[in-house]
């Protein structure tokens, strides 16, 4: 082994995160807790204006579970289908949907029905999403439009395309009160968004200490890492726990401790992967190669920013640029405001956008080659994405393109992929390091 | 070229010998033109009298007289007495000497409810490029239906394929596909193309023949039986068309079901004609109506 | 250096055996049901027409679809590898390569020095390969090769709706139904795997010099489909289609074995 | 000589004549611009969705003309988009990639599906636009803040027009645009009026070819046409009383497949009303006179946001109704609709979304439908087996 390895110490600490999250939520009602679904990407910390007892479930990282399943994904997909729904919608959403129907909730059990949805709608599938949820489970349903342009578009927190985002989550507290009859609490949800500024921004440093050679993580655990913000980024114990994970991966860095010992190559990937299939990531370690992570991951949820000198780093929190935040108005600006720099949302508006970020990464992160998955699960992430694969290698970057579906295996043909990959390592000079000692 | 066609399927004629066309008021034909076979039905007064399959031909009208007329001698019956000729099937707008078309949909709905009986709901049409699940009221009329899209995989002739790689006559594919040690992993390539890959990879690997056809049937079933699961299902079902025939398949949809099949009420009536007889039987009632007997077919037979 | 490349494919096996860049030894034939025999078999076929002793060879290199079932390969190439390597030794102003077989097609950008630097495959979907071309033969009952000429002699433009190659069977029954000429269909079904392919193919910038080769390299009908489409005049057709990725990986193994 | 987007079609459809010029301008649309642009020194701007607020174009003196497709298996956008993405913005795309846009002078995404926004992604960078604005629309047109957001876009869309125009649009210019897209709206209505009774005096493909040439061409010329044929309708019939059979809908994705019209409607059924984008939801709702003080921008903000809604833009409402499908069962009943065909565009996520609860609408209302997905050809012979089997379903007693 070229570099030195450890486990990561955190680990398990994860892993337990992970499973507390959907355990909370299935017994949210033993104390009275409420149960709030939408997507990962909506705006977690709202509903905490509720109060401290709010238990989200996530449709994304669910969706993503049930992949890991194969016999559970394949009954929820059929039974998805037999309700008549097309093939080609969102996987995750399949997934979902066919959990409702079938009363199964992945891990055991019935299917645990939530208060209230709420969502935000980016991809076309957001609000379908949950509006079927809603007319299923028989609950309100609302969904808050942030898809109202690129970040380099928009002129600062007073530009009528945040005030837009920002008017409709004031709406949203009405309404949630309404629904519930409790009273909207600003403190606590001012609380709570301290919490997600701190685990998206914390988020986005984690992820620049890859840059290291070799690097601390790899994007395999990387995948169960950023799944916390995925889950529920304005709990406590993300921000608690991307603290101590920044540290421990800091550390890692300093001492130059690999995630993969055999490190001599480094890619990175492109949307989400395909779930039952992880095993060729462990594949491209027979050749000293690593993904060391992607837009998507850095991305989903963590907050960078393009630096004055044209780096590109993590967005300090607005608690560490010293801004004040007493009020709902000032909160929900800051809040839409913060949510627009998100490096996920801008390939929905000009793959250009995407191109110029995955090069920032490409350069600074000193990255070999690109590997895009032609994600048919979901149309979102993979909009603009042979646009990416033409203007990257306009630029000189090695790529591969690679078809699948993050969450329905019939899909993904596994030695097809396997193939492309070895004949990606061919263009990338790599051969199997054979198992010497 | 004397290769062995192992798709090929009987082909022949059949008539009940115990009616008798002497005293018929009125006689009907229908013809089905499938993408793979073709169908010829009488009635004669809304009974089923006789039938012929063959091999759909290049062209339509071709097929359709090639199915009529040896049809016609076998049950001794004139051109000329025949009141009135129903097409259906895919080429049914290009046979010649029919006095209306009427889709196959609606033709085996009518004739599944022929064979079955009133109380019969649910058919599963499975034919040569396609596959559909029909919902029927109790007169046979079609209510709901759903058919595949435009993937060969799961149709008959995705399991013609098959039977030439493999050369295995189709017609004992059935019984071959059961006789196996280990319980079916159906093939996992959708594409009839690539499945035929699989077999071959299946072969290589040491499987033995009837496992490879076992795990295609399997295969084939399941797809089938998406069709079914969403469409739903009312009461009993009945299979028509000519995988009908084919118990490898049909059997494993029971399976997957977990619910049998029902049998035409005279075992005689074969399922593949269901299209036939449903588009003869419309031709007896619209002669019924028409009450006169001079036709306006537009062609002759010859 | 004596070198072999073996091409598995999935109708057929492909041996060239080098000495330094000089083919000494050639031979093909179909996988059949026992592959690994066929292989052997044909191996040993090339040996004898080489004039030389299975022991001389000093390396093999296994590419193909099946490569990894052959088990005494030194090296195991990707077709894609091997397929730019093979026909940039063909041409080396190629910088397209685009290989159409019995179930695969795939495209190859090959940079200045010939590297492979981009790659395309078909979809899982069997409409743009050659067995579409030979169920359509099929369905007309006559030969490939005939069927393949027919083409040629056709200016009709009929667009294919079916493309799966299972559907576009009955479309072609239904074209003969309608009394199209044999030409007109054959023309239709070229024009049909034609657009598949450059479809493909596109994803990877066509830049000139392009190249064909693979089975369907010997299919006229196929390649004058295919330059229109694309609208260019000239193609590259090396001498021997079927065995650029045999080549290429037989060219490969004495590389590699000097990096070693 | 013309464009061909019609393949030869007319021909089979010869009747009176009436509304040949409808198809020709469907026909020769390319031809069409490129001479209004020597005509008038205007300039030509391609709309990818039907919420494009063509009002402010019109003002800048610009031709809006709605980017469809051909229709024909195309090989030019595999590079760009990949198989998931439905056929029309493929098609479309191909359009622009094969050089057949080359006179648009810019390109408008109103943003309304990835899909589409990734054709004009495309388009933006590989069209010789001068012009490339993605315009973001509310996604839930019935949301509280939705015509104000609206309005302030349209407002700066303006702004950026004007820009690019190098002229200010004033007042009076707007409010004329404003005038003349409402009388189209008011003159495309009354003609549908007339599909309301028996014999419904034209054809869906008739219909169908009128207001697609609208989005086509200058309203000024739409408007005179449309006027000329109003003069006849009154007194015309299309086929025989009996063989208007069943009187259907046609709900969907985009669709300007003449084909498929053609293929319907020679069976015993007629179309007598849609709810698809190259149909009512198009025109449907006009912004009417100045009112309460509102801003230009805010009026016509408000109809775009009030206009039956594409699926991309039609959540449920508090209490769960969907506004989409309580209009659609009006239009069911206004027009005496017997039975609907659900069209969608393969792959087309927001009316897939749609499909199941719409569907079951339909069955709890008693009107049957028949749903059939769209790709870039149409599969025309199993289309029409189940289009028969369907109409069999809701007549052809006379079997029985
Ligand atoms: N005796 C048989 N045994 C097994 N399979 C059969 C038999 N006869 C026909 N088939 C199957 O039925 C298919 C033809 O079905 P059919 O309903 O006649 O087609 P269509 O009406 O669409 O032409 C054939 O492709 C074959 O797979
Ligand atoms: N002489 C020929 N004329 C026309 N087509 C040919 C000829 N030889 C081979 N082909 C075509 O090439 C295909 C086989 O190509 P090949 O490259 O050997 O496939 P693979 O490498 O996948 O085994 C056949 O499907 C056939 O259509
Ligand atoms: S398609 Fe992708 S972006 Fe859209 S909801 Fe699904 S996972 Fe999310
Ligand atoms: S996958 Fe195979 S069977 Fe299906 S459409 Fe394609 S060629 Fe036909
Ligand atoms: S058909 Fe559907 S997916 Fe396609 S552009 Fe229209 S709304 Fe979008």
């Amino acid at each position: 082994m070229k570099y030195k390895v450890e486990p990561l110490k955190s680990w398990g600490k994860a892993k337990e995160l992970r499973k507390a999250y959907f355990d909370n939520y299935v017994n949210a009602r033993q104390s009275g807790g409420l149960r709030v679904c939408g997507s990962a990407w909506a705006f977690h910390a709202l509903p905490y204006g509720l109060g401290e007892d709010i238990y989200w479930l996530t449709g994304e990282p669910y969706g993503a579970q049930v992949a890991f399943d194969k016999d559970a994904n394949k009954q929820l997909q059929d039974v998805a289908s037999n309700k008549g729904w097309a093939h080609d919608l969102c996987s995750y959403m399949r997934s979902y949907w066919g959990s409702i129907y079938a009363d199964k909730w992945v891990f055991g059990g019935k299917w645990p029905t939530a208060d209230f949805a709420f969502t935000n709608q980016i991809c076309c599938s957001h609000s379908k999403w949950y509006q079927e949820v809603a007319r299923s489970e028989k609950i309100p349903f609302k969904a808050i439009d942030v898809s109202s342009g690129a970040y380099e578009w928009i002129k600062g927190v007073d530009d009528p395309r945040i005030t837009y985002i920002a008017n409709q989550m004031a709406e949203a507290i009405e309404w949630m009160e309404k629904i519930t009859g409790r009273k909207f609490d600003d403190e606590n949800f001012i609380k709570h968004l301290k919490y997600e500024f701190r685990a998206t921004s914390t988020w986005a440093k984690i992820c620049e200490l890859q840059k290291t050679i070799p690097a601390p993580l790899d994007e395999k655990a990387i995948f169960s890492l950023y799944s916390l913000a995925t889950l529920n980024k304005a709990d406590k114990s993300t921000a608690e726990y991307y603290d101590e994970l920044y540290d421990e991966a800091a550390d890692r860095a300093k001492r130059g401790i690999a995630a993969v010992g055999s490190e001599r190559c480094r890619l990175i990937s492109d949307t989400q992967p395909p779930w039952g299939f992880l095993k060729m990531f462990r594949y491209l370690e027979d050749f000293g190669a690593m993904s060391i992570g992607s837009l998507y991951t850095f991305g989903l949820q963590g907050i960078f920013e393009e630096k004055k000198d044209g780096t590109w780093g993590y967005r300090p929190t607005p608690m560490d640029k010293g801004i004040e935040i007493n009020d709902r108005e000032t909160a929900l600006k800051l809040y839409a405001e913060w949510n627009a720099a998100k490096p996920e949302y801008q390939q929905f508006y000009d793959p250009n956008i995407k191109t110029r970020l995955m090069m920032h990464i490409i350069k600074e992160w000193k990255v070999d080659g690109v590997m895009l998955h032609l994600n048919r699960g979901c149309e979102g992430l993979s909009l603009g994405i042979m646009q990416n694969k033409d203007e990257l290698s306009e630029l000189g970057i090695k790529v591969m393109t690679y078809e699948g579906n993050m969450g329905d295996e019939t899909e993904f043909d596994e030695d097809r992929v396997l193939a492309r990959i070895d004949s990606f390592m061919e263009l990338l000079g790599l051969e199997k390091i054979k198992k010497s000692t | 070229m004397t290769q062995k066609e192992y798709w090929r399927w009987d082909e022949k004629c059949w008539k009940d010998e115990s009616m008798d066309s002497s005293d018929t008021k009125i006689i009907s034909v229908g013809i089905d033109i499938g993408s793979v076979s073709s169908e010829a039905v009488i009635c004669l007064d809304g009974k089923f009298y006789a039938s012929n399959t063959v091999r759909t031909g290049s062209n339509s009208p071709t097929s359709a007289k090639d199915a009529l007329k040896p049809l016609l001698e076998h049950a001794e019956i004139s051109y000329e007495a025949v009141d009135f000729i129903v097409g259906t099937g895919y080429g049914r707008v290009n046979i010649p000497f029919q006095d209306k078309a009427v889709t196959e949909i609606a033709c085996h709905g009518r004739g599944a409810n022929y064979m079955v009986g009133p109380s019969l709901r649910t058919i599963l049409d499975m034919g040569g490029q396609d596959c559909k699940a029909i919902h029927i009221d109790e007169r046979g009329k079609v209510t709901n239906f759903l058919m595949n899209d435009k993937c060969a995989a799961g149709t008959g002739r995705g399991m013609e394929t098959i039977a030439d790689l493999l050369k295995v006559p189709i017609t004992e594919i059935g019984d071959r596909s059961f006789q196996i040690n280990a319980p079916a992993e159906p093939i996992s390539n959708v594409c009839v193309v690539f499945a035929k890959s699989e077999a071959m990879a299946m072969v290589k690997s040491g499987k033995t023949l009837n496992e490879v056809l076992a795990s295609y049937c399997k295969a084939m079933a399941d797809r089938v039986t998406q069709l079914l699961d969403r469409i739903g299902m009312e009461k009993e079902f009945f299979i028509t068309g000519g995988i009908s025939k084919n118990r490898g398949v049909t059997e494993r949809i029971e399976e997957n079901l977990g619910i049998k099949a029902v049998k035409p009420k005279d075992e005689r009536l074969d399922a593949q004609t269901a299209g036939a007889l449903g588009a003869a039987l419309f031709g007896f009632v619209l002669a019924s109506k028409k009450g006169s007997k001079k036709d306006t077919r537009k062609g002759q037979i010859l | 250096m004596i070198s072999a490349g073996i091409d598995i494919g999935s109708k057929n096996i492909k041996v060239i055996i080098l000495n330094g860049k000089k083919t000494i030894g050639e031979a093909i034939r179909t996988s059949g049901e026992n592959q690994e025999k066929a292989v052997d078999e044909t191996l040993a076929l090339a040996v004898k027409n080489a004039k030389i002793d299975r022991s001389d060879i000093d390396k093999i290199a296994a590419t193909g679809i099946g490569r990894k079932t052959f088990k005494n390969a030194d090296y195991v190439i990707t077709d894609v590898t091997a397929g730019g390597r093979g026909i940039f030794e063909c041409n080396n102003s190629v910088r397209t390569g685009i290989e159409i077989g019995a179930e695969e097609s795939k495209a190859i950008r090959v940079s200045q020095t010939g590297k492979v630097t981009d790659s395309a495959v078909n979809e899982k979907c069997a409409a743009g390969s050659g067995s579409f071309v030979e169920s359509m033969a099929r369905a007309l009952g006559i030969n490939v090769k005939l069927f393949a000429e027919l083409a040629l002699s056709s200016d009709a433009t009929i667009p294919m709706n079916a493309q799966c190659a299972v559907f576009a069977e009955s479309e072609v029954v239904s074209l003969i139904a309608q009394n199209t000429s044999q030409k007109d269909i054959s023309k239709a079904v070229h024009d049909s795997i034609a657009s598949r392919v450059s479809s493909m193919a596109r994803r990877v910038k066509l830049e000139p010099k392009i190249a064909i080769f693979g089975g369907l390299a010997y299919n006229p009908g196929f390649v004058s489909a295919f330059k229109k489409n694309l609208e260019i005049e000239e193609i590259f057709i090396p001498e021997k289609p079927l065995f650029v990725d045999a080549l290429g990986a037989a060219l490969l193994a004495q590389e590699k074995t000097v990096e070693d | 000589m013309g464009d061909g987007y019609l393949h030869g079609i007319k021909e089979d459809i010869a009747g009176d004549g009436l509304f040949d010029q409808f198809f020709e301008w469907y026909d020769d649309r390319n031809s069409y611009a490129k001479k209004w642009k020597e005509r008038t020194g205007g300039k030509v701007v391609g709309s990818l969705c039907t919420y494009t607020p063509e009002e402010v174009l019109t003002a800048a003196n610009c031709l809006t003309v709605r980017l469809l497709g051909f229709h024909e298996p195309q090989d030019v956008t595999e590079p760009y988009l990949f198989a998931m993405f439905c056929p029309f913005s493929r098609d479309t795309l191909a359009q622009g990639l094969k050089g057949k846009l080359d006179h648009l002078d810019g390109v408008v995404m109103a943003h309304s599906c990835l899909h589409l926004r990734q054709t004009y992604n495309v388009m933006k960078h590989k069209l010789p636009v001068e012009f490339a604005w993605y315009l973001p629309i509310p996604n839930n047109v019935k949301d509280k803040y939705a015509k104000e957001f609206m309005a302030s876009e349209i407002e700066r869309f303006k702004e950026s027009v004007e820009e690019w125009r190098e002229f200010k649009i004033d007042e009076n210019r707007l409010e004329d645009a404003i005038t003349l897209m409402d009388k189209n709206r008011h003159l495309l209505r009354t003609v549908y009026e007339y599909r309301k009774d028996d014999n419904p005096h034209l054809t869906g493909m008739e219909a169908l070819a009128m207001v697609t040439a609208s989005e086509l061409v200058d309203k000024h010329d739409a408007n005179r046409e449309i006027e000329k044929i109003l003069k006849y309708l009154p007194s015309r019939k299309i086929k025989t009383d009996s063989k208007v059979g069943s009187r259907l809908i046609v709900i969907g994705s985009e669709d300007d497949d003449m084909s498929f019209a053609h293929m319907v409607e020679h069976e015993d059924a007629t179309v007598v009303i849609d709810e698809h984008c190259t149909g009512t939801r198009w025109f449907w709702k006009e912004i009417g006179p100045e009112h309460d003080n509102l801003s230009q921008e805010r009026r016509i903000g408000d109809r775009y946001c009030s206009r039956p809604a594409c699926p991309t833009k039609d959540y449920a409402m508090d209490d769960g109704t969907r506004l989409r499908f309580l209009h659609i069962l009006k239009l069911c009943g206004d027009y005496n609709v017997d039975g609907a065909l659900l069209i969608q565009q393969k792959f087309c996520d927001p009316h897939e979304g749609d499909m199941v609860p719409l569907k079951e609408f339909l069955s709890e209302h008693d009107i049957p439908s028949l749903q059939l997905e769209f790709d870039v050809t149409l599969p025309l012979g199993q289309f029409k087996t189940r289009v028969e089997a369907f109409l069999e379903t809701i007549g052809e007693e006379d079997l029985f």
